[in-house]
């Protein structure tokens, strides 16, 4: 039932409006609104009630194992939420004076700092609001900087073919074309196609290493000078670093410029769907294009940076600093670990990752990549079961919800079929994996013995497989 | 390990099991010349001590009385929204792309949608865009797309839209070689419509109208949308969406019946249930109409049924979306705001039509009567004699500035200096006043400008 | 799984501690704890899940309707638990100074004179720490006000056969004997047994009105004479007070002293089992006897009584000053209420049992007081159906939790055979009631069709009908 | 209306349906003489004013830096633990008489008393009493039960058990004929145990030993214990949990191998993850000797079998309960502090066996360093000469009172004045220090406490 159908005329939730002033003051009467909205008319009971019982229909962290790849679904950790949480933090107005903030921009620009020397990086500029707007703030900046240079003739963008939807969209939004560079069976960058398509037209190289063929880019060293060599620019895509982080700084890979997802990698919780927070973080050259504002330091005080500080940026990207409150729980996060936690994020995402691989391959699971370690994610293709059972990488995955698992992220990337790309991160246990693996077993042999129990999975859920193509066509979009 | 739950026995186990000695050989095939050396970063600390060092920080901002609006407003959130918001199933989940295990989080939407284009008046909303200011570049890229057959790609934008807006949009509209040209305002405040009926059109595609506009100021949102269509540009509106409560819904901007109504309704989702938050996260909403929508970015969710035939809710539409299109993408947004937007639903469920009115007018009450209070001051008048909702411009006999450092001593934040941002507007401050206020606050408010004036003019 | 099977020896989430100090210091050895207590060794993530997992096996009011007769299971509003959640309420040690509580102290006095204002008392004492608690209170203070007058012959308290089993144990408690009285056919207290049974060995009545049978006691006026005639006070259980807050003050009844459950009338949650609060309220000649401590105001401060101020004092009945926060709640609720909100609590609770009563009339389901009027509550059995059907009270409860409704009470008061104790509370909506109503019609019908259905019900919960006599009788209280 | 959802056409339905005209005619069996008057209550407020107010009479009470003890210790609390703990389904619950539709609430329970049972090393846990104070007084009453056959009804009771417990058992017992016998404390601080060694005991039934005491002092618990077991008495071991993380637990109390071990555990619940909260909601936990369980008061949760042979949860026992026995019910308690106790259960998880411990260790470590710089202040010192946990009585040369006054003043609340309880320690004030407490918190209240005794001295 919708919240608008539990209503009825003239309910409300009494307490929860300030209620009537004394002198009803009018606007004047052409710009008044002549009819209400139909917003639901319920009661505060109802209300909890309803979106309580919502939120019971939700997989998520917190209740179940969520491997899903590229996504880095580990545990949010409830003390981030209560430190972002403080009324000083949370009734501050983003525009109040400086001197009534302070503790606030040092948290900032103590963040500022840790993301600088976990990349590698001179400068960071926390601003982006996602990781796709940090490609945009990232791209922008190599944009800006051949400009700077007067070095028009750079319109191409190159991306692997592995990357990332945003990635190449990105690239669009800040005004270059777009071209892909395969990727070789091993799951490395095909490097002889990269060299035959670099040159003077190209702007940059988009990347993640790991990549999302859940491998490292062994041959990133060569790719780097490949592409400064051709004049162009190496962009970090940094939804990997989980699979790095203290271990390898993308600095040190070559990179000129990168993103981070601080919703994956530094354990901001993802919302069902949002916020997050992408900070963007750039070697020397690039640091005059930051976007702005940025937090700065005068001897003990903290200041906004102005427009003096940073006449070339390429400006402002939110209506305010970007997601503060993200910000400030990836801060609190960072702090908890310290120098070895943050290294022991790496270490053991990636023991997990590769320990699940092995468990899977004995299950007679198929790898996209056999010859290689999992980075802190690794992709299994179902090819060999659609094939012999005809369930598909999607039927795997609904009935993988039956046994109260979150699915892995499926036919992504797309260049492996029916892939599945399954990122398990370090806060799981191994009991946990074993229960997963155990869950596997198990769909294998009803895969073999009751294809159709996959096919028209999940059975055990609010709703049971969904008409997507019945969505599209008949658009449904809002009540009433 | 803080959130590592391994055992020496599990590691022990697992590195056995893929017949290695020690975790670093998984990284074996990093060229070791890439391995990096021992971070530079503090060491780790406890919950404890993270929690004392972020509550001491925290509390140099506590108990502000607050006159700051400008975009993000102080309106009172009842405790039911984010103690249901923060329940783990809500904050934890990533998007819904299983949509059989994400009900919760998609049905939620569906309704937020539902009551985004209710409160709007428009015909579709999508689940939201990063916040306000990057909801209206979003627009204008939309509008600059479902405007294709136009030669040219300029978008008229008024000099009272917020500046930060402004500034956003032109870094993300540039690149595309989109040019914004700057509308001035007029006596009143408002669109200076005089200039408009001079202005060559020709390579126009657009007219943002801000509701209230940054000054607090209604504009007449009619003309306007009637003389924008009239010339073949689409309406962008920018809309506070509390002031809908009390406000023509854009959806019913102008007065041709052939072409009533702005196309494309955006704004910033901060005042319906979301907290202040040092500036985010907030959410922006971006509701069109209907014929619009295949150029509309970011998610929209829609209902359908399932196997058995039991209505349920996914992902529609996503041939728009970077993730099915890539390059040809209507926006490169993935991550948007979810958790946001759940509150926005709570809440407007929770204070509906009539709270939220109640809310919008108490606020406009409340900043009536602080103009009217702080009138008396000798130098201090409010500078446009326009309808206002609930934000107004005063003009100081002093320096805004120096008014703000006062009052900021005395816990009180003032307001926004606008000479930064309009160096005609120098010695004046831009002020909110919400529900949230009482006449105590407002007397405290006037007593220490009072203050501030005397002190400045000494 | 329990919390202790999750774990793996070793593990543990280790921000939650302090760490270890420099210097360790002992103590005496034989003082000193040889072997670690065996405590769940899991990661916080661990720990997060499995709470988090185990709530959703619980019905509440938040997710379902609740009409567990007594108990008066109404919306907890979030404000209230907000309000008592404050950092300067939560932190507050409860022996901080005075002049650094004037503020909380400013609560707790304004709710004593909310609480004798809406009972018709003189004194209040917020101590009790729960219903039971409040009648212990309140039974200690009639002892205290007979011992005072040396009138030491009173050792009888009588109950009627309605009464809760809090009242005769507290009774007891305090050193009584109890004796009960018998309830009519209509659920009124038999004046002549009461009328014979008083004497100069009563020392008081217990009652309750509305009383457990859910109807308002007519002859309460002679019934208080009869008492207090015989010499004996009358003590007024407030359980039920949701029945007549506003509308009826107990001490116009003519009791003596009462206590109030606040987490029942006054909306403060349940917590799966408590905390409550249960103050009590008195009449002029009980004041000296109040427990301490309690709030007193001088001109403008605000402070603790001392033993000076109540040196007849039964005493105290908490280490400190009973439930705070369940109190805070209160408050707030009562304000955020006020007059003629605490009024419609009454009215709308009344106006809600009535309705559903009369609905389940319609379906042929038996009242136990068919001549009566339903207080906030009313009783139906369901011997018609055991013999027709040989489907019990409880099987129809634990078939109705498998339509997501919690059940009434049952098999209280015993008095009835086969009842249902049903009080829906004034927070529910009308389209609420009748789901339930469509649910009980639609078990109905199953009772007839296929009683096995209901005789093995719960079929859908996370565990089917439970053998409560192995519990007892092998016994399982701990793990391991 | 204020959380009640009715619409005027809901009450026109409904009062159709019964056949009547006004709300009021529901109300017709009551006798109108007994009708009230309006209340005299304030009108109602908004959630947004209540809040407000609240707000205001909170902040009072903001920031004290805290050395109080006595009873209710200041412990961090992982932020999960309120987090899980507030969500509703554990929140809006009631007791769980519905087993199948509470096995949330019910394996949590379960869960706590096997925790508490290794934490005590007793054998049976109960679900719960009001406090630590009133959880004694149950445990006297049930000694007295299991004592039946004994002539006496007398409690030993050392002076050095928390004052407030003593009067609360006092309150709770005295009904019944039972008395407290004061045993009075030694120089160390400790029971008197030459004084027992003369004491007639034919009429007392049982001992209470607190471990700590009241003065943070450790008890000689094998040989009270032993001694107790001797002459026929139960032992009542009143502990803080806290402590028992490093201390021997009450079930290995004595050395005689006949009968080693406290009978009746019991003690406040309230370091283990419950907040200060002005003094409650806490919980009083007890556990006993197994043969013991039947005369034990309040809830058990037993786990069993269920149709399909799952296992699940159940309360047990009941017999015990006055909802079964009614006068004859172990004691009167049906609500008792289950949310509490869920926390308790959830902090216990988190910090282990080895957080309990560091946090046991740091807050004694903590103690005896602030004790180390006081005693550079003249006329400072530590009272007792024996080892602690992590309180301490201060003798001071001034009155404690004006000390506690003085540094209120400066937002230290200094400690408890003992002058009070125990007329002989004037000048003492008893403090407590817990693993919060940094150096810098330390140093800050000597510079307090020091210029407090030269203020006072003037
Ligand atoms: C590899 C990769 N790149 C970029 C992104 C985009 O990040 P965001 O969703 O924060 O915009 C994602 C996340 O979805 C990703 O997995
Ligand atoms: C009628 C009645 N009296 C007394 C009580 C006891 O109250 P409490 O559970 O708060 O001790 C209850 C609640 O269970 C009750 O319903």
């Amino acid at each position: 039932m919708l919240i608008f159908e539990e209503g009825q005329p003239g309910r409300r939730a009494a307490a929860e409006a300030p209620g009537k002033s004394g002198a009803a003051l009018k606007f004047p009467a052409h710009l008044t609104r002549q009819q209400p909205p139909k917003l639901p008319e319920v009661s505060e009971l109802q209300v909890v009630r309803h979106y309580t019982n919502l939120s019971r229909k939700n997989f998520s962290i917190d209740t179940q194992f969520y491997p899903l790849g590229s996504c880095t679904m580990k545990y949010n950790p409830r003390g981030a939420h209560r430190a972002a949480s403080l009324p000083g933090f949370l009734n501050r107005h983003p525009l109040m004076a400086e001197k009534n903030s302070q503790g606030y921009l040092a948290c900032l620009y103590d963040l500022q700092e840790i993301l600088a020397e976990a990349t590698g990086m001179v400068g960071v500029s926390l601003t982006p609001m996602a990781g796709a707007q940090g490609e945009f703030a990232g791209i922008a900046m190599i944009r800006a900087y051949h400009q700077a240079r007067q070095d028009h003739a750079r319109t191409e963008i190159l991306v692997p073919a592995a990357a990332h939807g945003t990635n190449p969209a990105t690239a669009v939004m800040c005004g270059y074309t777009v071209k892909e560079i395969p990727v070789k069976a091993d799951g490395d960058v095909d490097l002889d196609a990269l060299k035959a398509a670099v040159g003077p037209q190209t702007a940059g190289l988009m990347m993640t290493n790991p990549s999302t063929c859940g491998v490292f880019e062994r041959s990133i060293a060569e790719i780097a000078q490949t592409v400064h060599q051709a004049g162009g620019l190496l962009y970090y895509d940094g939804a990997n670093l989980n699979a790095i982080l203290g271990k390898v700084k993308p600095g040190a890979m070559g990179f000129d410029v990168l993103h981070l997802n601080l919703h994956k990698t530094f354990a901001t919780p993802h919302g069902g769907g949002g916020p997050g927070a992408g900070p963007v973080a750039v070697a020397k050259r690039l640091v005059p294009y930051l976007p702005t504002p940025i937090v700065m330091k005068n001897a003990e005080d903290y200041r906004w940076s102005t427009a003096e500080d940073f006449p070339d940026s390429i400006g402002r990207l939110s209506a305010f600093m970007g997601n503060a409150g993200v910000l400030l729980r990836a801060y609190y996060y960072a702090r908890v670990l310290g120098a070895e936690g943050l290294l022991r994020v790496a270490e053991y995402a990636t023991l997990n990752a590769n320990y699940l691989m092995q468990r899977l391959v004995d299950l007679g699971f198929t790898l996209a990549y056999p010859t290689r370690r999992a980075s802190h994610e690794f992709i299994i293709s179902l090819s060999p079961q659609l094939k012999k059972y005809g369930t598909n990488a999607m039927d795997f995955a609904k009935r993988l919800l039956d046994y109260s698992f979150h699915a892995p992220t499926t036919y992504f990337p797309l260049l492996v079929p029916e892939c599945w790309l399954i990122e398990p991160t370090e806060t799981e246990s191994l009991q946990q994996l074993e229960l997963f693996v155990q869950a596997l077993e198990s769909i294998l042999q009803e895969a073999e013995q009751n294809p159709e129990l996959l096919k028209t999975a999940p059975h055990t859920l609010p709703v049971r497989r969904l008409d997507d193509v019945k969505a599209a066509r008949e658009l449904d979009v809002k009540y009433g | 390990m803080p959130y590592i739950p391994h055992t020496e026995s599990d590691v022990t186990q697992m590195l056995a099991a893929l017949k290695i000695d020690s975790i670093d050989q998984l990284f074996d095939e990093i060229p070791p010349s890439l391995l990096a050396q021992q971070l530079n970063i503090p060491a780790g600390l406890s919950e404890m001590s993270a929690t004392r060092l972020m509550t001491e920080r925290s509390t140099v901002s506590d108990k502000q009385l607050n006159f700051l609006g400008a975009g993000a407003y102080e309106h009172f959130i009842p405790a039911a929204v984010w103690d249901v918001v923060t329940r783990g199933e809500f904050m934890t989940a990533y998007t819904p792309y299983q949509a059989e295990a994400s009900q919760g989080t998609l049905q939620t939407i569906y309704e937020y949608q539902s009551m985004m284009t209710q409160l709007t008046g428009m015909d579709i909303s999508n689940a939201s865009l990063y916040d306000g200011a990057s909801a209206l570049a979003e627009a204008l890229l939309m509008a600059v797309r479902c405007q294709k057959k136009k030669k040219g790609q300029t978008i008229l934008m008024p000099a009272q839209v917020h500046p930060f807006y402004r500034q956003v949009c032109e870094t993300l509209v540039k690149a595309q070689g989109i040019q914004l040209h700057a509308v001035p305002y007029d006596d009143a405040g408002q669109i200076d419509q005089a200039y408009l009926a001079q202005l060559n059109t020709d390579e126009a595609v657009a007219l943002v109208i801000p509701q209230p506009n940054f000054f607090g100021v209604l504009e007449e949102v009619h003309a306007l949308t009637d003389w924008a269509h009239s010339k073949g540009l689409l309406v962008v509106a920018q809309v506070n969406p509390m002031s809908l409560a009390v406000l023509t819904p854009p959806g019913q901007w102008g007065q041709n019946i052939n072409h009533a109504g702005a196309d494309i309704a955006v704004g910033e989702g901060q005042p319906m249930g979301v907290p202040l938050a040092s500036g985010g996260p907030y959410f922006g909403f971006m509701t069109c109409r209907e014929s619009l929508v295949r150029q509309m970015p970011g998610r929209i969710i829609g209902r359908t049924l399932d196997l058995d035939g039991k209505k349920g809710f996914t992902l529609t539409l996503q041939a728009r979306e970077q993730h099915i299109r890539r390059s040809k993408a209507t926006s490169n947004i993935c991550t948007n705001q979810g958790l946001a937007v759940t509150a926005a639903t709570i809440f407007m469920s929770l204070l509906g039509a009539q709270g939220l009115a109640e809310v919008a007018q108490q606020s406009h009450h409340n900043c009536e009567a602080l103009i009217k209070k702080v009138s008396a001051i000798p130098g201090v008048k409010a500078r446009f004699d326009s309808a206002r909702f609930h934000e107004v411009v005063l003009e100081l006999p002093v320096a805004a500035e120096s008014v703000i450092a006062f009052m900021a001593e005395h816990n009180i934040q003032a307001g926004v200096d606008l000479k930064p941002f309009y160096p005609e507007l120098a010695q004046h401050l831009l002020v909110c006043v919400t529900e949230t206020k009482t006449e105590s606050d407002l007397d405290r408010y006037v007593a220490s400008l009072k203050q501030a004036i005397e002190e400045a003019k000494n």
